[in-house]
């Protein structure tokens, strides 16, 4: 059973990050949601001179003495705390994201040293994944038609990839990388499919636009076109059997899901908590109290949703708690982290949603932060995985169905 | 209803094309708003005697809002303005009133004469207002604080809503008064097209027939009933636009060998998305025919922007999970539904039918 | 647009038919409840004379002077008060129910005389279908392995019903008639199916079991067994252009759905009501006030759970209006019908449910109705298509797709 | 853990035999709370001093509640009654009560030592009691109703809640007290093996030692929590059987040419259901979690509950929608898994951890 009591060396975490969430990022929430794709330089250098100093939060393959088991926890934490700073500025921290977690699924050891030690260098880099393509969403990383062709000893990619969460700053920004997911065989389908690390700077990658977005602003979105860009035979991730025509890229691609997605979870959460204790400020400054313990029968509306929300946040972390929990103990978490991805996808658009309407006219103006939280949350129910697609892959664990027999 | 087709061309026609930019820019284009004025929506309610050309019908007013939601909301509350000025007088006002104040209102263009309503408030609710006015000697002393109001920059006229006595009633209040003050444009989270702002009222001494039915006043209620049945016909609007869309999308967008539609998740969304707007359509028309047959409409009006906000929200997000990761792009119209959409519970006192 | 004003004549039946729920069924709810299968016959005589003094509420083949504009609207008025009453009462009402709904959507003039006549006969009698077989629920009257064969001039019958609504009461308790769905040609699969009138007291049919259920315990649900059962060969309904392979016999099912489905909408909701009427008059004994007309952050909790039942019980009723009124209209409802029968499903169990809770320990006890409701509602949202299925009517029709495209 | 292993076994090979002839009949078989008492469920909460064998566990309470209500609610609540009887003794009683009282009640068999908590009001909350006790020169007079008692035709002794100057109290009453009147046996929605009886207090006087903790009294809210963590256990055991039994069928019932969890519609409500039961059951295991750890667990205890409650009540009816018109035939279990989950927020003192 997961441990309930938070480790000290988490609690220490905490009061740190908080901080940081508290005076790094709320202060320039409101910019850079208004300063839609400006950098936001301050922040990202600040972070990387804090993660070098705290280091172990990029998970278990980072160089810190953090006892292993609760590294992907005392990850999970931090990103809840600086989401609920900011999550177009999380997105933005040079911590380790999708493209660190695809290398940590997916590469060799000597791939992860080489590749992850990039973050904790002298200048901050972004990483980034590349998957989705204009003509498929949730197909991917089936439908794939960027192509990798082997040249020599290069790899040569063709195509063009959207919806990259950061990928301006891994690839333009800063010197970053973007794990790009190409096939080596158009006609083999999934098993075609491997993953590449693209670095900054290299010839035939460019951004060629970026998304104007309902929310996470202060994040990029880019679509990138590669074309005939030639990146070193050993940046496909993992042993390079080229040949085989296996699914091993396709189950790369899942395990990085796997690993990912109790963060955007966490992330998801962290804007939840964010809203909810907005409006419990708020009724406190008005002296409301929220008097728990009480059937429905005699509790005012503003404590029913109130007490519901906190039902829905606090059941959601546990959730992903267990998620990163089974990371930690390397058990196989594909259901719980779709679990987790679930239910705070739902939790955080319904606790944003309904605490503007009770917020009445405050809630609906820019002069507070709900209405943004409204806008960020609901990507945590979009991006890596709709809720559809994580109700599917939850469904085809439980029933022990394959995707042939549930699509 | 010649009215009403004429309503939808335009906002297919002209709504529709400008909304995005009109949103990006926070600007509608001004011979946009004079266009849809030139409908004759509001006009139509207002009997020949005060300058307008026709008979107050809710039910025609609802069916008119619903139709400029679906093009645009924040054009659609710009082209209405007036009605929430006008309106209330025509209801509620003295003879003298009638005559003196909606004609200058609704002549052939459209312009500024607005009602303000909201308070910055979050339990804020029209029967509970925090602005008061207290009779004096010389007739009524306002104080309060108002947000959301339209057009308030150039308002040739203010309508301001207002606790008397426990009673809500509306004053009549020249832009040079005094205690008047206008702030800066508001930033909201939707309708960013239309220009609200922020009024504050600090002692704003107003002469006895600046109150609505004057000495007596006036039903206050039923213009809340009335704004409540606008507001939750342009949810249905809005829903309807998002729904559609919604719809065509899952047609299109391809995903597993077939169009996302043919998936249950998505076609069940759909099927709820669709009766939810039919079954609170009817509720709106229901509300609005009660208005127009003099029955007390204020319960029903009041459960009918009930269920409209609620329906307006689930709609609307759902059009935005349909969409994917497009609909969390501002290149697709349907995040900005979304934004509109949860303003539905808020927009109370900002149109009338 | 429909008229929301109630029309006279329905407003007078209104005052009576309520008297009726109120004196005749309220009573003995409890007690048909407890004594699951004994027919309620002070009820069913009651009705039986009450109904034939007040014609017209039989749609428009009955024999009354009824404007026919309005009387698929006054039926619907009289089963939601009925049900209002007590629901498994009001299936055991002889009225015309699901049978001659069956007879009215594919019967010829001359059946339609001669079934449904029989209602208003001397002595009272119930009218039921046979659609459902035990290997297929949602996939009737397609997957229909009952058969008939012709023979000289009779229909030989051979097969199982389940789940027939009133089966019992029609076939042995009373001397009505069952509408059977058979296939005359097994190979051909929902083209072959037809509907048959068999009447009580026909041999070779038997009632072989009486379902236990959860609720609507007054009204019997009979297993049915055809056993070389020889029916006139008028008793096809239609024309009996028994060799073409037509989907006539699916279309008359589906357009009996279409013509009842708005029915079983209207009798939810008068659960429904009664539900929300005991809640709302218990908070009146205690001078608890409802105060419309305010934000959801000054409601209390109870207000708030009201408003919203009052705003689902509403608008359920206008769809279920609508679809009634284009029936009387003569337009085709299949979209409106399963839309009503959707909402109407869903908010008489939300609203049951949701009184229990409201009601606390008086919710859960059966010294007061409430609690037979929340059994009764739930049949509402499984008989006449499932929730599931009404969804997948209107997803189709929205949609403009086939049940191939769309299942 | 062993105990866990063998409740498991218990419910499974015990109390689902017999669970819907128990409902069907309203009689649980008076051996199978016999056996069910042997399992120790309760015995390994007491200390040994007092007659028990271990130390109370909250944690290894709600996992025996779930795995017994897994099984069947009724034979659960049964099982486990004497427990809320000695529970709040062992953690609030003076020593001379601990030592009188405890081992008593929990002897080598099942013994009808009850409590008495519920109260017949629609707004009843364990916080707002209306049954009161008043002190008097000899000792307390109480006064009031209590509903849903279980066994209380033969209890041994009664535990009654009652409102002390405001304060939560309790108080050990004989069934020989001339003020207790027992009513009829109860007809309920759920739960219907379950013999529970009305219990009217008319004037009750006990002596000063009847109340628990002596003249200080004993924090009847921390036994509050227990009771909200214990009924949240059940429900997710409930809960549980519910969305086992409707995943099975969802797989081998075919409709469309194919099982009908192939449908996204079924398959998703699964999902759903499955993970609901997972939030909530780590909710209640964290509550029990503080329970151990004397941690102030009433609110997560509260929430626990508040959870459990629309989970339960969600799982259950969706497992009657995924069966079909099955569902609502009492041939099948799921009818009576949902008439029980409603119950789940009326259960709240009428079992503990």
């Amino acid at each position: 059973m997961i441990n309930f009591e938070t480790p000290n060396s988490i609690k220490d975490m905490v009061t740190m990050v908080q901080s940081v969430a508290e005076n790094m990022m709320r202060p320039v929430s409101r910019y850079y949601d208004d300063q839609e794709h400006e950098v936001p330089w301050d922040y990202i250098n600040f972070m990387h001179n804090a993660l070098k100093q705290m280091e172990g939060v990029g998970g278990p393959n980072d160089s810190s003495g953090e006892a292993p088991k609760i590294q992907y926890q005392r990850l999970a934490v931090m990103i809840e705390i600086l989401s609920w700073g900011d999550t177009g500025l999380y997105l933005s921290t040079p911590v380790g994201l999708l493209g660190a977690a695809a290398v940590r699924a997916t590469g060799t050891d000597e791939q992860k040293k080489r590749f992850l030690s990039r973050i904790l260098a002298d200048k901050p880099v972004i990483d980034a994944m590349a998957m989705t393509e204009a003509h498929a969403g949730s197909e991917m990383p089936a439908q794939t038609r960027t192509t990798a062709v082997l040249d020599g000893d290069e790899w040569v990619l063709n195509g063009e990839k959207i919806f990259v969460t950061g990928g301006h700053k891994a690839l333009v920004d800063t010197d970053g990388f973007v794990v790009v997911w190409a096939t080596i065989d158009p006609s083999a389908g999934r098993a075609g499919v491997r993953p590449f690390v693209v670095e900054a700077g290299t010839p035939g990658c460019k951004v060629t636009k970026l998304e104007k977005k309902l929310g996470i602003r202060a994040s990029d979105t880019a679509s990138i076109v590669f074309q005939d860009c030639r990146i070193p035979f050993d940046n496909i991730l993992g042993n390079p059997e080229i040949k085989q025509k296996t699914t091993k890229g396709f189950k790369g691609a899942m395990a990085t899901f796997d690993a990912s997605r109790p963060f955007v979870a966490a992330s998801a959460l962290g804007i939840a908590r964010a809203a909810l204790e907005f409006l419990k400020d708020k009724l406190a400054e008005e002296n409301i109290e929220i008097r728990y313990g009480l059937s429905r029968a005699l509790l005012t509306n503003m404590e029913s949703e109130i007490i519901d929300m906190e039902v829905m946040l606090r059941s959601a972390w546990l959730l992903t708690l267990k998620s990163v929990w089974m990371m930690d103990e390397g058990i196989a978490n594909t259901t719980e982290a779709s679990m987790a991805k679930i239910r705070a996808g739902d939790v955080v658009v319904k606790i944003t949603q309904k605490t503007l309407e009770l917020l009445g006219p405050l809630g609906y103006s820019k002069e507070h932060l709900p209405e943004k939280w409204f806008r960020d949350a609901k990507i945590n129910d979009l991006y890596e995985g709709t809720g559809q697609i994580n109700r599917l892959i939850v469904a085809r664990r439980i029933l022990g169905y394959s995707r042939h027999e549930l699509s | 209803m010649m009215l009403i087709d004429s309503v939808r061309r335009f906002a297919e026609n002209e709504l529709r094309p400008m909304a995005h930019d009109a949103d990006e820019n926070r600007e509608l284009p001004a011979q946009l708003v004079e266009k849809g004025w030139q409908l004759g929506i509001v006009q139509a309610s207002i009997p020949e005697q005060y300058g307008g050309f026709g008979e107050r019908s809710a039910v025609t007013g609802v069916l008119a809002a619903e139709e400029l939601a679906w093009g645009d909301l924040a054009a659609a509350i710009a082209i209405m303005t007036p009605g929430l000025y006008v309106l209330p007088i025509l209801l509620g006002g003295t003879e003298k009133q009638k005559e003196s104040l909606i004609s200058t209102a609704i002549g052939s263009n459209w312009k500024p004469f607005v009602s303000a309503i909201i308070e910055p408030q979050f339990d804020f609710s029209p029967l509970k207002m925090q602005t008061t006015a207290i009779r004096t000697d010389q007739g009524y002393t306002l104080q309060g604080k108002k947000v959301m109001v339209p057009f308030a920059e150039k308002a040739e006229s203010f309508l301001v809503f207002a606790n008397l006595d426990e009673t809500l009633q509306a004053f009549v209040i020249s832009p040079e008064n005094k205690g008047l003050k206008i702030g800066e444009r508001e930033a909201l989270l939707g309708i960013q097209a239309l220009p609200t702002f922020e009024l504050s009222l600090n002692a704003v001494s107003v002469p006895f027939e600046a109150r609505i039915g004057g000495e007596d006043g006036f039903d206050a209620q039923n213009i809340i009933s009335a704004s409540n049945v606008a507001i939750a016909a342009l949810g249905v609007g809005l829903s309807r636009a998002a729904y559609e869309f919604a719809l065509d999308y899952a047609k299109e967008r391809e995903a597993f060998g077939g169009p996302i539609a043919q998936k249950q998740s998505i076609a069940f969304m759909l099927a709820e998305m669709a009766t939810e707007i039919e079954a609170i359509r009817l509720m709106v028309w229901e509300a609005a025919w009660m208005l127009d047959n003099s029955k007390d409409a204020f319960q029903a009006a009041y459960l009918a922007l009930t269920g409209a906000s609620d329906m307006a929200m689930m709609v609307t997000d759902r059009a935005v999970q349909i969409l994917g990761g497009h609909g969390y792009i501002r290149d697709y119209p349907v995040e900005r539904w979304m934004r509109n959409g949860r303003g539905i519970p808020n927009f109370l006192g900002m149109a009338i039918v």
